[in-house]
């Protein structure tokens, strides 16, 4: 998909960076600054993904191997990265086997350049361990991912939103609909090639038959 | 149920506790309604207002030095400034000062921004016109607001 | 014609009963006027009393502290566009707030203001004024069917269940009123002045009740202490449920219903509403008053005072002669407090108008004061005073009410008034009759 | 939710069927008195009975989320205002910490409590919004404006202190930029005084009123468990028995450093929804004061750069707001814009337990539920 200039046409749009750099070398943070949390990285420079040693790593690397790509924490957040084959399991047996009870956030980012563009964020949370983990997938577009609803049934808005976001489908959802945009709604507005002003255009001329002046 | 509930009860003790205290706020005193335009409210110094560009008091000149920080740093990039290079100071010089004062939501980061006294988002909450020109310019802008004053 | 009119004056009876059509018509136009000028009244001093519990002004911009402004709300109404869903049953939807409106006012045919101040006065007055005013919700399921909407037709739904369910416990509270007029061996059926009924027969004459009470020498309220007053709060929460005001407003509970069964009247037709509403309101502390607080006897009626002569002007006790200058002095009072309101205007041209005209009220009210004083006006506008002082208690409660309590939800209510208020009514009529019996 | 109708559709009224016994559809709002802004319920009535409802969302949806990739993280700030708008400061708070996570800063003590006085007194003017819509809803008039009235005192204080109001934009990513101004501490003390006598007027009107506790209690009853498998989250989630406060479970900005307790309910109904939050106004007030007491002194503003550029990188941060978990991912490219900005809504994830609570009750439950849960819909939308 190409990239296109995104939303409303602002000056520093023009820098807006391709997705996902590798991490910036020289130090953004001044040395001055206290160093925040324990699990943050001391050194000055940009802090990198540790992995993550833990028991919930561990037993789903045994149980799924290779289909878990990355278990790693960030600025003392932990995060695994799995397949979209297996996200389904690992989210139930997490649910079911680690306490991960609460389902706190479904979202997704999407990256235009990436073979799989969309990166699903689940954010969980264990009352019972007081600790709070994301699981992470990639999908291409157009691929269903498997519905979480009936893991958490907190997952139905949440989806649902995604959905109506990055037009990503999740398959076994009970009511796939959008919910914060209109029905008839063209398009999905957090993608990164969606332009609100070629909306705002569109708009324009269908229902007032005149060019957009913006 | 025990008596003491029942009694109470049975003698709306309840209800006349709250009807009690609708009674007692009839007294005068206790109104809390500002009549507006008669009663100034009361606006606090850092209150976030219209933005008044400051003037030198002794020269009558303004302080903006159009370095163009506070249009940058403005989020809905409603302020608009035009300058020009004074060919014998080799200064610039500001020619226009814009805000859309319609679409400003009063934030305060061009106040921060600005690296001089100049621009300041003053106490003037009073904009409402009968026209649509909520464009403020310069004049407007160094005037500094300029309320209706109802006398008492 | 002249001699015709003059005859009544000297009956004191009520022109219904007198047979004199002319005064009968004058009443009639009298009690719509008053009615409709308690109802802009009361309008006024709901917004100023609620909104002074709710630590704010209410109206102050019409008008001096917003005086006119239930005038400045009839016009605007009178002159709102008159819209009529197009789905409605056009001739329902015109019929009902007509029909509303007549049955809150035919009530006040028998409403007692005085000895002599009601348009008539029936044997069967209590039972009139029950049976009208039952009629009012017929034509609030009218306004919610015609409609044609969801929410009128649910607050019309509500109403109905809630009104029928609380004419009950208000119909055996007002069963307990009228045995006790049959107690006491004295305060018979005194219709035609003195003339009596079969011993202990008791009357549902309203002028009847009244009468019983002074003979009796107590208000109903405190009759066989705590039956009365048992009865009489019966009555009192009943009747607010009657009329749908908070807590019992469910058939207009704004913040379910928006606006209940008039969500889609406006202009016109919603003041016919309001205006029935408000009637209602009246009406029913009407009732109240004349069944347990006497009617229009004024409070310790017993005692005379020791006696005093004024010539000419006075003879009788000295708390009579007090009791007979209060609605004078009362009317000075308000006069002089538009006077203050004049002082204390602020003083701008602006206000100069408004300052004008309060004292101009002023004025009036001390001349309506003075003439007051004349001795006939004395004597006649007395009990009118007191049955009037006593409505506007219970008006201040409706409003206080108001202010302080949350709604009921509707099985609550429903639960109140048969589970409550029901059980609790038959056992007051049940022993009141039985210690009437025994004594 | 919305299963198809039993015989016939509620429109068809030109078929001349007799006795047709199908729902009524009413749809309440999205201009409703009580439906807290533009939120619009279908409800499905048997009678007054709530068969089943549906949630229509989206009227006030401004796309904050994608108007943040499009500003600087520091321009982006006082959009937050503008979600929950009766609990800016709280929104500005999350997406500060979140920030200063990314940029992997902390804020100076003493920017820390004065950004917790702010929060709690923003806890407490949100709670009395509340307070004073819900009892509205429930009929009680008075109510409301005693709670505006009392608002008024504590957004005097924010106007003084930030120069705004309602949406306030206190903070700023690595600390607060504006000073406690003069007086700040006895004017937040007096606050305090003034307003617990307040909450205790406001008990005496409702708490053992009898119609409030009819209307209030068994109404709208959740279970803990129901609640955690919902996603909901703050006072709902802890008049439900679970004792579980981020302020206290994962502490943020000296949250740590404060005596509190947390106020929990037993039986997930309304009623105790009020008084956990009532009681949560009374922890608020205790905050504040030790807020005032201990407020250290020392820099408000940890050292930043002028151009905030955090490392690549994303984080989760949430926060205690006075509706519940408010959460902001944040993804960052290395660039100035954030590359993605997730708000994670207490309200929109709170509203869908709503299909759950009101289901069997009464149309009038609805409005009383809606109350309860606390919504706002600019939070719901976004």
């Amino acid at each position: 998909m190409e990239e296109r200039r995104v939303g409303v046409d602002l000056k520093d749009a023009k820098e807006k960076a391709p997705a996902m750099p590798p991490p910036a070398e020289k130090p953004v943070v001044p040395a001055a600054a206290a160093p925040a949390k324990p699990a943050a990285a001391p050194k000055p420079a940009g802090p990198v993904p540790e992995p993550w040693n833990s028991a919930i790593p561990e037993d789903l690397r045994n149980r799924f191997g290779s289909a878990i790509k990355e278990a790693n924490t960030y600025l003392g957040q932990n995060y695994l990265l799995v397949d979209r084959a297996v996200v389904y399991d690992v989210l139930s047996i997490l649910r079911a086997e680690h306490e991960f009870d609460y389902c706190v956030d479904i979202t997704a980012v999407h990256y235009p350049k990436r073979e799989l563009q969309f990166e699903l964020v689940w954010v969980l949370y264990s009352f019972a361990r007081n600790e709070r983990m994301r699981v992470k997938t990639q999908v291409k577009d157009g691929e269903p991912v498997p519905s979480a609803v009936s893991i958490w049934p907190a997952a139905n808005w949440l989806e649902r939103e995604c959905y109506d976001m990055f037009g990503i489908t999740f398959s076994g959802h009970p009511d796939l609909r959008r919910i914060l945009l209109p029905d008839g709604w063209k398009g999905f507005p957090l993608r990164k090639d969606y332009s609100i002003l070629q909306q705002d255009q569109d708009w324009v001329r269908a229902n007032l038959g005149i060019e957009s002046g913006q | 149920m025990s008596l003491a509930p029942l009694l109470r009860k049975m003698f709306f003790v309840d209800l006349i506790k709250g009807m009690a205290v609708t009674f007692h706020y009839q007294d005068p005193k206790e109104i809390y309604t500002e009549q507006y335009p008669l009663e100034r409210p009361e606006i606090a110094g850092r209150y976030r207002g219209l933005p008044r560009l400051n003037v030198n008091p002794e020269t009558q000149e303004t302080l903006c030095i159009a370095c163009d920080l506070c249009a940058l740093a403005c989020p809905e990039r409603l302020i608009v400034i035009r300058s020009e290079r004074n060919a014998a100071s080799k200064r610039k010089e500001l020619t226009t000062w814009t805000v859309d004062a319609s679409r400003c939501m009063f934030c305060g980061l061009c106040e921060e921004a600005c690296p001089t006294d100049c621009l300041e988002l003053s106490q003037d909450f009073e904009f409402a016109t009968y026209r649509r020109d909520f464009v403020f310019g310069r004049e407007r802008l160094e005037r500094g607001p300029e309320p209706t004053v109802y006398r008492k | 014609m002249l001699a015709y009119l003059q005859s009544y004056l000297s009956q004191p009876v009520t022109p219904g009963e007198a047979g004199n059509y002319v005064w009968a018509t004058i009443y009639v136009v009298a009690v719509v006027i008053g009615v409709s000028l308690a109802v802009l009244a009361m309008n006024w001093i709901e917004r100023k009393a609620l909104a002074h519990m709710q630590v704010r002004l209410g109206p102050m911009r019409v008008g001096p502290h917003g005086l006119l402004q239930p005038v400045a709300d009839a016009v605007k109404l009178l002159i709102k566009e008159d819209i009529m869903p197009e789905g409605a049953d056009k001739l329902v939807f015109w019929a009902a707030p007509v029909m509303i409106i007549i049955t809150a006012w035919t009530t006040f045919l028998v409403v007692p203001f005085g000895r002599e101040h009601a348009v008539t006065d029936m044997n069967i007055g209590i039972l009139f004024i029950l049976g009208v005013s039952s009629l009012s919700v017929l034509s609030i399921v009218m306004a919610g069917w015609a409609s044609n909407s969801h929410y009128p037709l649910l607050g019309s739904l509500r109403s109905s269940a809630q009104m029928v369910s609380y004419e009950v416990a208000m119909g055996l509270a007002v069963i307990c009123a009228i045995l006790m007029t049959g107690l006491g061996g004295t305060g018979m059926y005194l219709r035609h002045g003195g003339e009596t009924a079969a011993l202990g027969a008791g009357t549902l004459s309203m002028i009847g009740i009244v009468q019983a009470q002074a003979a009796q020498g107590t208000w109903f309220i405190f009759k066989l202490f705590p039956l009365g007053l048992a009865a009489f709060v019966i009555f009192a929460i009943a009747m607010v449920a009657e009329t749908n005001r908070a807590p019992f407003d469910l058939p207009e509970a704004e913040s379910e219903l928006v606006a209940g069964f008039h969500t889609e009247y406006s202009g016109f037709r919603w003041s016919l509403f309001m205006l029935a509403e408000y009637s209602g309101m009246v009406a029913v502390s009407s009732i109240a008053v004349t069944l347990w607080l006497g009617g229009w006897l004024r409070p310790f009626a017993t005692w005379h005072g020791p006696p005093i002569v004024i010539p000419h002007y006075w003879q009788g006790g000295a708390l009579d002669f007090a009791a007979s200058l209060l609605p004078a002095l009362v009317v000075f009072l308000l006069a002089l407090v538009c006077f203050i309101g004049v002082a204390r205007m602020p003083k701008i041209p602006v206000f100069r108008i408004q300052a004008a005209g309060l004292a101009a009220l002023g004025g009036a009210l001390g001349l309506v004061g003075l003439v007051m004083l004349a001795p006939p006006v004395r004597d006649r506008v007395q009990d009118v005073f007191w049955f009037a002082m006593k409505v506007a208690g219970f008006m201040y409660l409706f409003i206080w009410y108001r202010a302080t309590f949350p709604r009921y939800r509707f099985d609550q209510l429903m639960k109140v008034g048969w589970k409550g208020l029901l059980p609790v009514a038959l056992g007051v009529v049940i022993v009141t009759a039985v210690v009437g019996v025994l004594r | 939710m919305t299963e198809p109708s039993s015989t016939s559709s509620p429109l068809d009224l030109g078929g001349r069927t007799f006795l047709d016994s199908s729902e009524l559809v009413l749809n309440m709002g999205p201009q409703h008195p009580s439906t807290h802004g533009v939120l619009r319920v279908i409800l499905k009535l048997d009678g007054e009975k709530v068969l089943g409802t549906e949630c229509v969302i989206g009227y006030l949806h401004r796309g904050v989320e994608k108007i943040a990739e499009n500003r600087t993280y520091a321009m982006f700030n006082p959009y937050v205002d503008r979600m929950d708008y009766v609990a800016s400061v709280s929104n500005g708070l999350g997406y500060c910490l979140a920030v200063e996570k990314l940029l992997n800063v902390e804020a100076p003590p003493r920017a820390q409590y004065l950004r917790v006085m702010m929060t709690e007194l923003n806890r407490l003017t949100s709670h009395m919004v509340w307070l004073g819509t819900h009892a509205l809803d429930l009929g009680a008039m008075s109510p409301l404006f005693y709670t505006f009235r009392d608002r008024e005192e504590a957004l005097k204080i924010f106007e003084k202190y930030c120069g705004a109001r309602l949406t306030t934009h206190a903070f700023r990513i690595g600390g607060c930029i504006y000073e406690a101004y003069e007086g700040m501490d006895q004017d937040v003390v007096s606050y305090c005084n003034f307003l617990e006598p307040k909450i205790d007027e406001y008990e005496q009107l409702l708490t053992t009123n009898r119609i409030w506790v009819e209307r209030t209690r068994n109404v709208g009853v959740i279970s803990g468990a129901e609640c955690i498998a919902l996603g909901v989250t703050g006072p709902v989630l802890r008049a439900s028995g679970v004792k579980w406060d981020l302020r206290k479970a994962q502490p943020y900005s000296s949250y740590d450093k404060f005596d509190f307790e947390i106020p929990t309910g037993r039986n997930g109904d309304t009623y105790d929804r009020y008084l956990v939050r009532i009681a949560e106004m009374r922890q608020s007030v205790r905050i504040i004061r030790q807020a005032v007491a201990g407020l250290p002194e020392g820099p408000i503003m940890a050292k930043v750069p002028k151009v905030l550029k955090p490392p690549a990188g994303e984080v989760y941060v949430s926060i205690e707001a006075p509706k519940g978990e408010l959460g902001y991912f944040v993804v960052s490219d290395g660039s100035t814009q954030p590359y993605r900005i997730r708000v994670r809504p207490p309200s929109f994830v709170n509203l869908q337990a709503l299909d759950k609570m009101v289901r069997g009750q009464l149309v009038a439950d609805v409005v009383a539920v809606i109350g309860t849960l606390d919504i706002v819909l600019g939070e719901v939308d976004r």
